[in-house]
């Protein structure tokens, strides 16, 4: 048999399939099909809004919403590390909290400076991620147990510790998360867009990032392709960790004070943006552009509640029915990208 | 421009999350359009998270409204909102709680969180004749009024010397754990426990109806119990007797008065010092007045209301 | 009767089955021959209701049918053994057995003393022997295996639909299979037998039907047919099984040793020596061990007892990583769904996993997309893998060509000891003989040493220099300088033979 | 060669996985060796409460403990269930407040008599359940995604329903969660055995108990056997809806009031006890003994923390801690009960 004989001429409908592993281990594609779906209703839902309200499209509303979409990013990398590497972090929104009465006490009760207790607050962080990792690995217990149980573990250290009190920031410490470039760029949202590509690189590019999704892609193989899975999991877990304590830094810095009970409303957020922006519950993918539109189009939704004049305490209605709508179209868009006889095999691979 | 101006009400009332209080506000806040013709928006939050208040007060900032009524679900964290408004020259009030020192907004209606747990302790101690052992209920622990109050009702007891506290617990946010933790309390230590206080919403109404069921109870030592704003149910029970006491807030003023003052700030009126804390008092409901209090408070805002040009603000340069 | 006129199939970027017509006749024992790729599992997938296929009928006893999914198959007395072992892993031998047939007291309650039993019964016919309350999960693949064939019997099917049932059974429970099979054609079965062994096909089947590419290239009776014509069917080219010559191992430079291994109830105290450039053989039956001591030697599994040696001096082997990275020891894993490859991703990353330290480049220490991607070229067309692109997910690839990218990886790694377990699992005959050309030339040229694992005792045979014979996780005898130009196959199994009396 | 040659010896360390298959399908032990391990912890902390609180061994602990007990159970079960089938349901609470709104509603609104209103409620269960399964079945979204946007659905409906407002229950139906017999044993916990044994039955005895297991190991498994998977998952959540609107109707007659923000936190209870009790979470696992273990574990380690005086703030921390003891000291039970050479087998299974 010669070689060419062996490839098979190729018809258009293949990249639908293949960018099933390309978006895992792709590179070039920065923007897979999936993403552009999502690209498309974040248009779509900004083209209706600015119709409804002319104030829309404004550097004003930009700076302040652009702010809270750095913020969801942070808050959904923090869960989509560990999603991809087939686990997943329950504590996200705990170890935020934490972080936060860490940077408060370290200000006012150490009376450091207000770098230093930042330092201080973002290295609690990857420490709490490292011990996750390190119970889940060597005690072999399930990360859903382990990051629940510590999830309380860490409420109940930052309510003891902080007895409910929120600790004021300095206003010297409020430029990182309320300056901006211009008065409409804020340094918030530049950091998080340096944090994703940096993110987008190591997840395509390094030998580290490709383990990681390895081992959320078949942890067996992994182990026995030489990867260090338990390494890679508690990798995960510190970067998780990182993202959630930067993220807590940031609020606190933004909104003035660092109150105990910033992140209680982070799982959530974390589980809602990071599957919008297409990143797998099965392990294995991770889409930084993705969760960038997921975060858009999560606070688009949000703004669009209060710019429609529907009954308030039903919001919430809205909401869910928006995040599905939002799911719902990116899927048929797929199905409809994909030849009948593939949609067979989709199942299959759903049930592996 | 137009239609933009057309399309904004000029006070936003902002309630954080569907809730009986907040309902009662914003009761407050239609009434004051009703009876003045300035039309104010009402608002409902998600959820009652200093994060979900500041995203939608954001939204609608960027949308243009001009003065916002806020209640600051963290008298802390409202700090970074409220100087984002007031730089961007918009009017804020704060009502509900108050925010810490420092906010600048000129204005915060609210019960004075310290006096009222202090009126409730002292009558739960005078319910109590002076002798006897509280089981004292605390809420949210990451709300900073919880260690106010728990700093009166302790400053309370320790002027009392027939009285202590046999437990503290806290920590609840949700009627079912707040009932879990005082029945836990109560089987666990009943015959020690002389007294319930509780100084919030959801505690209040847990006791209530748990201490309803247990007092009903033959042969059941009658426990004693003060609580915090004015659930029907909990009026019911004291109404009916199982219960003694509450203390009513009073959620229709802090409404009703802090579109006021926004309506007075808008057409130019100032301030006449930098922050003025409104105390829109405070009454304590027993079986005695459980059908008459609402007379009262309304007569305490009538009074504030009238007021406010003379205590609080000074007429507009031009005007 | 079950006929498939016309049929065509088409997957994203290959078109599996183009205008195939088929006719299975009750009663005979049909075989559905070709390479990897060529559609035999897609037109077994198609009459047992897995696939809905694009254009074409599937006619039943002369009506046409329509499955909808494989439920309605059943329903219509279409039996199928998958080529994938697809068990429930939870559940008893026993429930495995009887899914969807359970013996019910009342209506929709189990009787479980009768449901165990009736089990037992359809474990003795095809002559499994563990206990039916053990859980699949914990059995090796052939017993699984032999639990969806117990399984597809109890159907009590009019067509039995076998895709590469023998893939990895040994000659016993073989030869038991056949005997099933015959007793089934006597009762008017349709019976489809799907096999890369082309003496299994000439034993066993009446009738021989071979695909090519998607395509039907004909139908023969099997009397009528040498195996050399029924290949050439299959590869289009005959395919002249030459000799691979003679491998000249350097008997002075062991590169690896094991010296009384011990493994609690998986290796009793093994003990061997691998020579550079030399090829050993493990031979044995099913959960003899062979697996199980080459996870020890690469640090899968922890030692209790004894040490390993690798070039000489002792070396302390705690995962695979050490054995990779450390001591250059490669393991392709007989398991390959499980613990081979990463079915959702790409053949580029399934061949490239093992190497990507080595593809770092610039000072951001970055993973050459150039360089990865030509490795993935080169493996891809050494190893004739059958693929769409470089891109297609692994999961999607026939069966044979998921087995060739399993072993890519380790190939593209080029370790100096490679331990292979039962690499030609479902591999077709003209795949099977470049493998094996593979692995020869790595020892023969490249001066590797390896060690081939494996059930197939011809294969053995032509590969290895010596072979270990194992029995209930020992190695019970050595078979040595075979040389097939001296020992006969006849000789090498008549020396082992006494080892399994 | 000879035949008996040829059938492996089964090696020793089956034995050990063979109480494995007796928990999941096994018909005759009843009390599997997990949960043992479980019945062991409870009775430690019991005999530990006895002596720190002398009151704690009485039938008035007993009767106020039972109910929280009989509760957890149902709200375990309604996720347990779920995860049996190899699916989850984010929604447990949420459906719980919207069946107390409809209860609420229909009896002060409409006025229906409270058992009327009772089963209008619970009906409500099934079909919220029934819904969701067919989304997560037809439009082949995951069910995490479904479950998340619906219970902002449903927490928008029953706030919006409620406005926040929570319906008092009139006495006539307080019978069902406060009456008792002999004035010791609630009828709730009576209720909730009943509920229990009928569980284990149907997933010990009953075919489509065997199909809910099957569809959970091996989805596509099963599908191949001919069992139809999809309505397995569909019936997975409308019984999980039923359990969760019985938990809400039970804590209405209870509490004596409907409050809408019934089920807030649910979602963490069902988790906790569920797994805790030793309900896989990869599905194709569920034993009720091991979920009505947990229940008491879980109320049992609540109870003594507000025995023990210690500062509430922070009783979450130890509350997670003695979770996580709870597993530590389960899977250590097991780790010594099986000889180290079945051990490495483990992690190969639990990758699948
Ligand atoms: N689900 C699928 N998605 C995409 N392509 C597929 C899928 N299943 C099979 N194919 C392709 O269809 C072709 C035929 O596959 P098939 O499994 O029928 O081959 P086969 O004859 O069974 O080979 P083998 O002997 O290796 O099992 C192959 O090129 C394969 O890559
Ligand atoms: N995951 C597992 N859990 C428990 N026992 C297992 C597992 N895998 C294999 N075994 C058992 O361990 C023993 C050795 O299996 P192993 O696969 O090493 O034998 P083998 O000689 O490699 O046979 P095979 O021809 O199947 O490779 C067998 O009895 C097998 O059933
Ligand atoms: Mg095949
Ligand atoms: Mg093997």
């Amino acid at each position: 048999m010669s070689g060419p004989a062996q490839i098979p001429v190729v018809p258009a409908p293949r990249t639908s399939e293949t960018d099933g592993p390309r978006k895992r281990f792709g590179q070039r594609d920065w923007v897979s099909g999936r993403t552009l779906g999502l690209i498309l209703f974040a248009g779509v839902l900004m083209i209706v809004m600015s119709l409804i309200s002319p104030g829309f499209l404004s550097a004003q509303t930009f700076f302040s919403q652009s702010r809270y979409v750095a913020f969801y990013v942070l808050v959904a990398l923090a869960q989509a590390v560990c999603l991809a590497a087939g686990d997943l972090n329950l504590a996200v929104g705990a170890v935020g909290s934490l972080a936060t009465v860490a940077l408060g006490l370290s200000m006012t009760s150490l009376g450091l400076p207000p770098m230093a207790a930042a330092f201080a607050a973002l290295a609690l962080g990857p420490l709490t991620g490292w011990f996750q990792g390190w119970i889940i690995t060597r005690l072999r217990i399930d990360a859903f147990i382990v990051t629940l149980s510590m999830m309380f573990v860490y409420l109940g250290l930052r309510s003891g510790v902080s007895g409910g009190n929120s600790y004021p920031m300095p206003p010297s410490f409020w430029w990182l998360g309320q300056g901006s470039i211009g008065g409409w760029l804020p340094y918030m949202a530049l950091l998080v867009l340096g944090v994703l590509w940096i993110v987008s690189f190591v997840y395509r590019r390094t030998v580290f990032g490709r383990r990681l999704l390895a081992t959320g892609s078949n942890p067996e193989a992994a182990r026995l392709s030489g990867i260090d899975t338990r390494r890679m999991i508690v990798a995960a877990h510190v970067l998780s960790g990182t993202f959630s304590a930067l993220a807590a830094v940031l609020w606190a810095s933004w909104s003035g004070n660092a109150a105990p009970q910033t992140g209680d409303d982070w799982l959530v957020i974390s589980y809602a943006v990071s599957i919008i922006g297409g990143t797998g519950l099965k392990g294995n993918l991770i889409s930084p552009l993705g969760i960038l539109m997921g975060a858009i189009i999560f606070k688009l939704i949000q703004h669009c509640l209060v710019i429609l004049r529907i009954n308030d305490n039903f919001s919430n209605t809205l909401l869910g029915a928006l995040i599905l709508l939002a799911i719902v179209v990116d899927r048929a868009r797929e199905h409809l990208a994909t030849p009948t006889s593939a949609r067979e095999t989709r199942p299959r691979a759903e049930t592996k | 421009q137009q239609r933009r101006a057309a399309a904004l009400e000029p006070i936003v009332l902002y309630l954080p999350l569907p809730h009986p209080y907040c309902t009662a506000v914003g009761k407050g806040g239609e009434a004051y359009s009703r009876d003045h013709g300035v039309s104010v928006r009402v608002v409902v939050g998600q959820e009652s998270t200093q994060a979900n208040v500041s995203t939608n007060i954001e939204s609608l900032f960027t949308l243009g409204y001009g003065a916002f009524a806020v209640y600051p679900v963290d008298p802390a964290g409202a700090k970074g909102l409220f100087h984002r408004l007031h730089a961007a020259g918009r009017h804020v009030v704060a009502y509900g709680a108050e925010p810490e020192r420092g906010t600048e907004t000129p204005f915060a209606v609210a019960t004075d969180t310290r006096r009222a747990a202090t009126a409730a302790a002292e009558k739960l101690v005078r319910l109590l004749n002076g002798q006897g052992r509280i089981l004292d209920v605390l809420e949210s622990s990451t709300d900073a009024n919880t260690p106010i109050r728990r700093s009166a009702i302790e400053a309370v007891v320790a002027r009392h010397p027939g009285v202590s506290i046999a437990q503290t617990v806290g920590d609840v946010t949700t009627e079912q754990k707040a009932r879990e933790k005082i029945e836990s309390a109560l089987v666990a230590r009943g015959d020690e426990i002389d007294g319930v206080i509780c100084t919030g919403y959801t505690t209040t109404v847990a006791a209530a109806l748990l201490l309803a069921e247990h007092n009903r109870r033959s042969g059941a030592k009658r426990i004693r119990f003060v609580g915090l704003d004015t659930d029907e149910r909990v009026l019911a029970a004291i109404r009916d007797g199982w219960v003694d006491a509450t203390v009513a807030q009073n959620p229709f003023g802090h409404g009703y008065l802090s579109c006021a003052l926004l309506d007075l700030l808008r057409q130019g009126w100032i301030p006449r010092s930098a922050y003025t804390f409104v105390d829109s008092g405070s009454v304590v409901v027993t079986r005695e007045n459980v059908d008459s209090f609402q007379g009262g408070i309304e007569k305490a805002t009538a009074e504030i209301l009238a007021e406010l040009k003379t205590k609080y603000l000074r007429a507009p340069a031009g005007g | 009767m079950l006929e498939l006129k016309a049929i065509s199939k088409g997957f994203p970027g290959v078109r599996a089955l183009q205008d195939v017509s088929l006719t299975f006749l009750p009663g005979e024992i049909h075989g559905l021959m070709g390479e990897n790729g060529a559609g035999k599992s897609t037109a077994i997938k198609i009459a047992g209701g897995i696939h809905v296929p694009d254009t074409g009928d599937v006619v039943l006893n002369g009506r046409r049918v329509v499955f909808r999914d494989c439920r309605e198959a059943l329903a219509h007395g279409v039996g199928l053994v998958s080529q994938e072992l697809f068990v429930i892993p939870d559940a008893s031998v026993a429930e495995n057995i009887l899914l969807e047939r359970w013996v019910t007291r009342m209506p929709g309650v189990i009787d479980w003393h009768a449901t165990r039993a009736e089990a037992v019964r359809q474990m003795r016919r095809v002559g499994l022997d563990v206990d039916p309350e053990l859980p699949v999960r914990n059995l090796s693949a052939a017993q699984k295996q032999l639990v969806q064939i117990a399984k597809a019997l109890t159907a009590r099917a009019s067509v039995l639909l076998l895709d590469e049932p023998t893939s990895c059974l040994t000659e016993h429970e073989v030869t038991k299979l056949y005997g099933l099979l015959r007793e089934l054609r006597a009762t008017g079965v349709v019976l489809v037998f799907v096999s890369h062994k082309l003496e299994e096909v000439f034993a066993l089947c009446d009738r021989v039907t071979v695909l090519r590419d998607g395509r039907f290239v004909g139908t023969r009776e099997t009397s009528k047919l040498s195996p050399a014509e029924l290949v050439t069917m299959m590869i289009g080219r005959e395919c002249n099984d030459d000799h691979l010559g003679r491998l000249a191992p350097d008997w002075s430079q062991p590169v690896l040793q094991a010296d009384h291994l011990c493994r609690a109830g998986k290796v009793n105290d093994a003990s061997f020596t691998l020579h550079r450039g030399e090829i050993l053989g493990f031979y044995g039956l099913i959960g003899s061990g062979r697996t199980e001591l080459a996870r020890v030697i690469v640090g899968e599994d922890r030692i209790d007892a004894g040490r390993i040696l690798v070039r000489g001096e002792a070396a302390k082997i705690e995962s695979v990583r050490d054995s990779l990275y450390r001591h250059r020891i490669g393991y392709v894993t007989e398991n390959r769904k499980e613990e081979g490859l990463f079915l959702h991703d790409s053949v580029r990353m399934n061949l490239s996993v093992a190497v990507w330290p080595r593809l770092r480049s610039g000072l951001l220490r970055a993973i050459g997309v150039e360089r990865e991607e030509q490795l993935a070229r080169d493996q891809i067309a050494s190893l004739r893998v059958k693929t769409s692109s470089a891109e297609q997910a692994v999961g999607t690839l026939s069966g044979g060509n998921q087995q060739k990218v399993s072993i890519g990886k380790w190939l593209a790694a080029d370790c100096d000891i490679l331990i292979v377990d039962e690499p030609t699992v479902g591999v077709d005959v003209g795949a099977k003989q470049q493998i094996h050309q593979l692995i020869w030339d790595l020892a023969a040229r490249g001066g590797k040493s390896l060690i081939v694992i494996s059930s197939d005792l011809p294969e053995l045979v032509r590969l290895a220099n010596r072979i270990l014979v194992f029995r209930e996780q020992r190695i019970v005898g050595e078979v040595r300088d075979i040389d097939t130009a001296k020992k006969t196959y006849a000789q090498v199994s008549a020396e082992i033979a006494p080892h399994f009396a």
